[in-house]
């Protein structure tokens, strides 16, 4: 300044910076609070396009730009802080005084972590990497904090990242005829890894029976990423329309295989040449040409496939599928011939033996891979001896697996990996877990296939063991 | 870019805690005629300054549209007026961008802040957060920061001892430039142990409240000889923008400043940035910031910021010899603050911290939560 | 008396009581009156903040405000199917009398809900039944011929066919020969199904309700048929959409530097103080830096006043908060722009005029010189604009 | 042009808004930019991959988040661009136009998107414009943007009758206009018999400034995608060229009050009108353009303020307004959207004038589009004090050959 005289005409004036506003928080935001509030619940928006689970949510993916508004996921109410730090001054704006943590906190089915208080812990005792979960406010702000805050929690019994397979030698084929020797004796193989496959969706499971069923590619492709890091080698597929209805679209179908091949490029891709009911055997095995997954299902016999009152014996819905014997063979003759390797679905004995007979036309590729299947109405149940028949009754260098309905997964999927046999699990079977309470997916259901593996010492197949095991051409 | 845009003047005022005597109107105003003094330009609608480029904000401030208080004394009545309501180095490279343009030959470049003003700038930056999400848990840019420090220290081994050796050295540089934020110089160990105020970073780590204003006289190349017989040519510009919920970066990235950099540097035609750049002016407004920022821009190896502060790269690559942000400009200011050291440098008047022989420099300038925004310009002679 | 979407005027002034809001009508003493075109006149009574009458009369003296409209338009805002601003600003509600005392109005009275009609289970069966030949898509119903049978189970039931051919539909409430697909469900749940409250899936899976015959047909329904609305309006719930309430307030420390220090310093010593410009010997008040005009630094101070001539009024009705103190500001009241002795052109200085004067005030112009006033100072002086009361006539 | 010759043409490829209202509890900020974003992208068939430079514009204080930008990034799109945020007041959604425009022509970006907005509802508007004066000063005294100036100086030069009758008048077209248009926000439906009736019957707010005169407060959002000459011509089948943009501010407070005719005013809207045209080679304006998108705040500014933008003298502009030449199918279309009076987003509203007088040269703003061939159209932002800012649009990128016949014309 020029003058100091006039500088000292200077002085301060003490005022205000003091407006009213109202915030909306819009439909999306509006969602995530309300239900924070009113069911301690934190939800997550998935993008189907990146498959990336965002929290907070949003309604565009900033990031591809989809708009992602209403795929919403229920994430734990648990995570992981994956980064903190102790404020250690006051000031107005803050909502609690100092010290106090504020944490990144990775929800466990989020991918995206989000800020958040994080208290009844000492801040020298806060780590990266420790589980914490969340209290929910007394009182209602409608805003974030309806979660009041985040505390330490319990580590997590079993949380599967990746799959199990850190430190474990690869395994290698051995003799096949010794292998069948040892199952006739009595011995089953342990040795060899057992594959888990996830059946992701049949053709009826919908998302209100369990929301984690998938329908569109993209939750496809989250789906069988998750149940890959879980344990499984191989996803058996049924693709569906947006609305939850089994559908024939070659286009849908491709766009479903692709987008779990993208996701996940090394698992085995199973698709269903069932479809649905009241399909053509054209639409059946035309799509299976088309897209030409690595495997797919062969279904043995004209059978009953019904809908009944398990208790009642009711029949809320009387259809049959129907699989003839030219079906068998065109069906059989098409996979074989566009590299498709048959998953030979067995719902009783005489399909097992509708299959030898078509066989005998010499088509099928060695070793043949059957799946038992228990439970249907209109199949067999599971019994432990007619198991044990049906696998005395394979051809040799056969494969099986198996997989039930319902509470009949886990006993038949336990026996076949005590018989040196392979499982399948998946909401396409049954959606609850061995407690009954509803499976958080399928790869939940591979979580339980893992354990029993584990229990009985066997290692789980990588994709491209399970692929020497069934002789699949590595693609 | 094929033109070249001259900056012919700058003007500042004394970085200080606090202008208790001076309104920020006054601030402006003596650089606004020091740039008329030293430029002689006029506002003549033929030849003069018709477009104003200012920056302030208007939360700082506490005043909606902040610039109608400046139009008086950066001139523009009757004339335009744009204000950048970011970092000032964006104001920089939007002059210039109108400037190229076509659409002005000269355009004047003013900014304030008065953080003193405030009660407290964290509850300005605290407003810069959703109403819904992130405001009610107090995030502001320090604690959101302080995230950002955990992750790159870690990432890039950079200890509490690196931070102290930053902060000294940051402090006896600025000692040396008069228009600097007088600091009381200090030693590691005092550094050390100043108070965490959100972990990792510590009081000294962090950038001082400060007021400032500033002043440039930007021109297009065919006149420049009218107002200057030194320019220095703005030679490149280029920013870019992270994502915005914190949890969505990945912290230690350097995104986007990884992208802004390449987007000047191909407009600045420059391959490396070692080579051809002799001096970098980075915003560092905490200490943890000057390895991270060096590691963007590409003169540090990527996770190697710990040994780069051991092997004196700040030094051999010449960054922050004004002391950097870190002595004290105002956060928005940050940019125009380094752009103004290296057109001092280049120009040959930085004085006590002049370095020989430099030809072409980097001033750089960030915005937001852990450097969502940033933006580089290069400068020539 | 007509009815408008069911209502009629009289339904509205009859739940006055019921919806009257003590809490929103505190200190309240006032008669408000309705003047409905065509349906008659209403007076609406608050004393102390108890509703005290409300009554149907020919004469509204006494009222301090009336509204007048026409049945359709008050019908319309009270249940707000009309909008009330845009009904006002239309012109189509009009407020003869103290317009702001009618705004309290508005804070008196809950939203006039009509009473709901309930629908019974069987009259949504008829209702969805009969709107099925309305609903029906022709072009999704391309090549399909079939029949669908719906056996409704439960009191409300009964048994419709539906026959689509040709791309036509036709409802029978009956069984015909040969149905493609049977579906057996409860009333209850079909009128769930058809809300959309309960799916198919759901259904089937608990074993209520069952399917007989081609099963593909029946999951056509919901691509060959249109959405059923409910005429309840129900189904989905409005969403609650949040909405956060925040003052934001930052304390500051405004600096005056040296010129506006100098001016407000001025106000203290009961001096009205004009920078003048250099050159062109403008008059800026409040005093400024900078002569915009001319880009020079203006450092002359000049006293002026403090008596002058009023140049132009605002004559300011509407209510805005004070940003500096967040509260409200009464109205009406003046902003005067004053040409103080002294001045010259378009130099004037703005303050407030004493409330009870606003309306003696002219406007001054050219060679006709405006109201005289003065400044009434304030006993305690800081150094602010209010060191000036407000400026009076001076006469 | 200006100093100099512009360095390359810029052109709208993508024109894109929300539908303006009273309301948006719906969506909160991001998303209701990001409805307008991709509105502007679909228009221009493009993905946001297409776009360099993102410039934001509104009030930080209207809705009170400090660099809105930042948090904004979630429905512009700007993640990994280079982004710009560039304010002026009510100006604004103009200022990031012509920022636009500048920094597409300086040759740094191919493709910039403009995207301004505002959500009034969220803030207090007459308070947030408040708080734009001097803290020591006027703010104690301002009342927003309302004043009854300007009706009381056309009621002291054309008569009390008249003077509202006009100011109805422009109202009442307005009115008219935005009925026509999906997007606006205010449309009551009134007619021409209800003027005497409206000048009685609505409230004032000001002086003689009525309720129903002032514009209205809106949510909404707009942006606006421009691009250089070869990607326009590439991209876009109807494109709409830049011609020319002058910005004018004016000193911090208003000196406009001593209505002594020794001491005239300078009015920010005449000078920059007359340097725009004066530049351009422009002599008849009110017969150069097809349609002017005028931000007219208050019917009273609005009907004064025509006489400013197109040179006029005396009563020609009261006589545009009372022959209706102003309406859509008149001599000089103004607002076929309806206006500020009828939707008035701040931040976005002056960008919406640029927007609008571009759907006109392109033949697409559907009800409202001006029966008549749209070749030249003009566009005004206003904020501030009585700063203002005038955009030429161009039909044809012939302005050179047509100009140069111009000055020879001069020349004979």
């Amino acid at each position: 300044m020029s003058k100091k005289a006039e500088q000292s005409e200077s002085f301060i004036v003490e005022g205000k910076l003091a407006l009213p506003y109202a915030y909306f928080a819009g439909r999306v935001g509006s969602t995530f609070i309300t239900t924070i509030r009113d069911q301690k619940k934190i939800m997550g928006v998935r993008c189907p396009a990146c498959g990336t689970v965002y929290v907070p949510p949003r309604q565009v993916c900033d990031k591809d730009f989809t708009d992602i508004r209403n795929n919403w996921v229920t994430l734990g109410n648990s995570g992981t802080v994956v980064n903190f730090t102790v404020v250690r001054y006051d000031d107005r704006h803050l909502p609690r005084t100092a010290p106090f943590v504020l944490a990144l906190i990775k929800l466990d089915g989020a991918d995206t972590p989000f800020m958040h208080i994080l208290e009844e812990v000492a801040p020298e005792n806060v780590k990266i990497g420790m589980r914490v979960e969340a209290t929910f406010a007394a009182k209602t702000t409608n805003t974030i904090l309806d979660i009041d805050h985040f505390k330490p929690a319990p580590e997590k019994v079993r949380m599967t990242t990746e799959r199990p397979e850190a430190g474990r030698k690869a395994w290698t084929p051995g003799d096949e005829p010794e292998m069948q020797e040892k199952r006739r004796g009595g011995k089953p193989d342990m040795s060899t890894p057992v594959i888990i496959t996830a059946a992701l969706t049949g053709a009826a499971t919908m998302k209100n029976q369990n929301p984690a069923v998938p329908y569109t590619p993209a939750e496809f492709a989250e789906e069988a990423n998750k149940c890959w890091k879980a344990g499984a080698a191989m996803v058996h597929v049924h693709a569906r329309a947006d609305n939850g209805m089994a559908t024939h679209e070659h286009d849908r179908i491709r766009a479903t295989h692709d987008a779990i091949k993208e996701k996940c490029p090394g698992l085995i891709v199973n698709l269903s040449s069932a479809v649905g009911m009241g399909k053509t055997a054209e639409q059946r095995i035309s799509q299976i040409v088309a897209v030409r997954p690595e495997m797919a299902s062969l279904n043995t016999n004209t059978m009953n496939f019904s809908i009944i009152d398990r208790k009642t014996g009711k029949i809320f819905i009387d259809y049959v599928f129907e699989n003839t014997f030219t079906m068998l063979q065109d069906f059989g003759k098409a996979m074989e011939e566009n590299g498709v390797k048959p998953e030979i679905e067995c719902y009783d004995m005489g399909g097992l033996d509708n299959i030898m007979l078509v066989a005998k036309q010499g088509f099928f590729t060695y070793p043949m891979n059957f799946n038992f299947v228990w439970g249907v109405a209109g199949g067999q149940a599971f019994r432990a001896e007619s198991f044990i028949a049906m696998m005395n009754a394979l051809p040799p260098k056969a494969n099986f697996t198996t997989c039930g309905v319902g509470t009949e997964e886990f006993p038949c999927i336990m026996q076949s990996c005590l018989l040196g046999g392979h499982m399948r699990v998946g909401l396409e079977d049954n959606i609850r877990m061995p407690n009954g309470e509803f499976a958080k997916g399928s790869w939940e259901l591979v979580e339980v296939a893992v354990r029993i593996a584990e229990c009985l010492g066997r290692s789980v197949a990588t994709p491209d063991e399970a692929r020497m095991i069934m002789g699949l051409k590595k693609k | 870019m094929g033109k070249r845009v001259a900056i012919c003047a700058v003007a500042q005022v004394k970085n200080v805690p606090a202008y208790r005597q001076m309104r920020f109107q006054n601030m402006l105003l003596e650089c606004f005629e020091s740039i008329m003094e030293q430029t002689k330009v006029t506002f003549d609608l033929d030849k003069g300054i018709r477009n104003i480029v200012t920056c302030s904000d208007d939360v700082f401030d506490a005043r909606t549209i902040s610039n109608n208080g400046v139009t008086d004394v950066v001139g523009a009545h009757f004339r335009g007026e744009e204000k950048m309501a970011q970092e000032s180095i964006n104001g920089l490279g939007y002059a210039m961008a109108s400037i190229l343009s076509g659409h002005d030959d000269v355009i004047l470049f003013m900014g304030h802040c008065k953080e003193s003003q405030t009660e407290s700038r964290r509850m300005c930056t605290n407003l810069a957060f959703d109403p819904f999400y992130c405001r009610p848990l107090g995030m502001d840019f320090q604690n959101v920061d302080a995230l950002q420090a955990r992750a790159y220290m870690e990432k890039s081994k950079v200890t509490d001892e690196h931070l102290a050796t930053i902060v000294v050295r940051s402090r006896k540089n600025a000692s040396r430039d008069p228009f600097a934020r007088e600091n009381r110089l200090v030693d590691e160990k005092e550094v050390m142990n100043s108070p965490m105020l959100a972990d990792p970073i510590r009081q000294l780590h962090y950038y001082p409240v400060t007021d400032w204003a500033y002043g440039m006289l930007l021109c297009c190349e065919e006149r420049v000889k009218e107002f200057t017989a030194n320019p220095v040519w703005i030679t490149g510009y280029g920013s870019c923008m992270d994502s915005y919920f914190i949890g969505d970066k990945d912290l230690a990235s350097n995104f986007s400043l990884k992208n802004a950099a390449q987007r000047t540097f191909a407009r600045a035609g420059i391959r490396d940035p070692r080579k051809d750049i002799q001096l970098f002016e980075l915003c560092d407004h905490a200490a943890y910031q000057l390895p991270l920022w060096a590691e963007g821009i590409g003169i540090a190896d990527e996770s190697k910021g710990g040994a780069w502060i051991d092997e004196g790269g700040p030094d051999s690559y010449n960054v922050n010899l004004s002391g950097g942000q870190l002595n004290g400009n105002p956060l928005l200011l940050g940019g125009a603050a380094r752009a103004i050291e290296c057109f001092l440098q280049l120009r040959g008047e930085a004085g006590k911290r002049q370095v020989k022989g430099a030809k072409r420099a980097l001033a750089h300038g960030t915005y937001g939560a852990a450097g969502q925004h940033q933006a580089v310009v290069i400068m020539e002679i | 008396m007509a009815e408008y979407w069911g209502i009629n005027v009289e339904d509205i002034f009859n739940s006055m009581k019921d919806r009257f809001r003590p809490e929103g009508a505190t200190d309240v003493t006032a008669s408000f009156g309705y003047d409905i075109r065509e349906e008659g006149k209403w007076k609406v009574s608050v004393f102390h903040g108890t509703l005290a009458a409300v009554e149907k009369i020919d004469n509204l003296s006494g009222c301090v405000a009336t509204m007048v409209t026409d049945g359709e338009t008050f019908v319309g805002v009270n249940t707000g199917t009309v909008d009330a601003t845009n009904a006002f600003m239309g012109g189509k509600v009009k407020v003869e009398g103290d317009m702001g005392a009618f705004g309290r109005t508005g804070r008196m009275f809950r939203k006039y809900v009509p009473p709901r009609k309930e629908m019974s289970t069987r009259d949504y069966l008829v209702d969805m039944f009969g709107t099925v030949e309305s609903r029906f898509k022709k072009d999704a119903a391309r090549d399909l011929d079939f029949i669908i049978t719906i056996e409704v189970s439960g009191d409300a039931g009964g048994v419709w066919s539906v026959i689509i051919k040709n791309q036509s539909c036709t409802v029978v409430n009956d069984r015909v020969d040969n149905p493609t697909v049977t579906l057996e469900v409860a009333d209850k749940d079909w009128v769930d199904l058809t809300l959309g409250k309960t799916d198919a899936q759901t259904l089937l899976a608990a074993g209520r309700g069952s399917v007989r015959g081609d099963i593909a047909i029946a999951m056509k329904w919901g691509e060959i048929f249109e959405k059923y609305v409910d005429p309840m309006g129900g189904g989905e719930p409005e969403q609650e959409l949040l909405v956060l309430k925040k003052t934001i307030s930052v304390g500051q420390k405004f600096s005056t530097g040296p010129i506006m220090g100098k001016f407000l310093n001025g106000l203290k010593a009961k001096k009205i103080l004009a920078n003048k410009c250099p050159k062109c010997g403008r008059m800026q008040l409040p005093a400024r830096e900078i002569c915009a005009d001319c880009r020079v630094r203006v450092t002359d101070f000049v006293e002026v006043g403090p008596k002058g001539q009023v140049r132009y009024m605002e004559y300011v009705y509407y209510a805005s908060p004070d940003p500096l103190t967040g509260e409200t500001r009464e109205t009406p009241y003046g902003m005067v722009n004053i040409l103080l002795d002294g001045c010259t052109g378009n130099d004037t200085f703005a303050h407030l005029i004493r409330r009870d004067q606003i309306d003696l005030i002219k406007n001054g112009r050219d060679d006709t010189p405006g109201t005289r006033v003065r400044p009434v100072w304030n006993e305690k002086r800081v150094g602010s604009i209010f060191d000036i009361q407000h400026f009076e006539i001076d006469e | 042009m200006a100093h100099r010759k512009k360095n390359r043409n810029v052109g709208i490829i993508g024109i894109g808004q929300t539908k303006h209202s009273s309301h948006r509890e719906d969506v909160n900020q991001p998303e209701m930019i990001h409805e307008a974003v991709s509105a502007a992208l679909t228009d221009a068939n493009l993905t946001m991959k297409d776009i360099d430079c993102i410039v934001h514009g509104n009030m930080e204080l209207f809705e009170m988040v400090h660099q809105p930008d930042l948090w904004h990034t979630l429905g512009t799109g700007a993640y990994g661009k280079e982004c710009i945020r560039i304010t002026t007041g009510g100006t604004v959604g103009m200022t990031i136009a012509c920022a636009s425009d500048n920094l597409v022509a300086s040759g740094l970006y191919d493709i910039v998107m403009a995207v301004g907005f505002e959500k009034l509802q969220e803030g207090h508007t007459t308070g947030g414009i408040t708080n734009m004066a001097d803290p020591l000063w006027f703010r104690n005294l301002q009342t927003g943007a309302l004043t009854g100036s300007k009706a009381y100086e056309l009621i002291s030069e054309f008569g009390e009758e008249r003077a509202k009758r006009a100011s109805m008048m422009y109202r009442i077209i307005m009115d008219k206009h935005a009925g026509l248009n999906q997007y606006a926000h205010r449309s009551f439906g009134l007619e021409f018999e209800q003027l005497d009736d409206l000048i009685k019957s609505s409230p004032k707010l000001v002086g003689d400034l009525k309720l129903i005169e002032m514009c209205s407060q809106s949510d909404g959002a707009c942006a606006v995608i421009f691009a250089c000459e070869k990607k326009t011509k590439e991209l876009s089948r109807h494109p709409v060229w830049i011609r020319d943009h002058i910005t004018v501010h004016k000193e911090e407070v208003f000196q406009i009050f001593g209505y002594h005719k020794d001491y005239p005013v300078l009015q920010s809207h005449r000078f920059a009108a007359d340097q725009l045209y004066k530049r351009n080679n422009i002599d008849k304006p009110l017969e150069y353009f097809d349609v002017f998108e005028m931000y007219d705040p208050a019917s009273w500014w609005a009907v004064d303020w025509l006489r400013d933008f197109f040179q006029l003298r005396g009563d020609e502009h009261i006589m545009l307004v009372e022959e209706k030449e102003i309406m859509i199918d008149g001599k000089m279309p103004i607002n076929p959207s309806g206006g500020v009076i009828g939707s008035n987003p701040i931040g976005a509203t002056a960008l919406i004038r640029v927007a609008e007088a571009a759907l006109q040269i392109r033949g697409d703003a559907g009800k409202h589009q001006i029966p008549k061939p749209v070749k030249h159209a003009l566009a005004s932002g206003f904020g501030g004090t009585m700063w203002t800012v005038l955009m030429m649009l161009e039909k044809e990128l012939n302005w050179q050959e047509a100009d140069n016949g111009g000055i020879l014309g001069n020349q004979r």
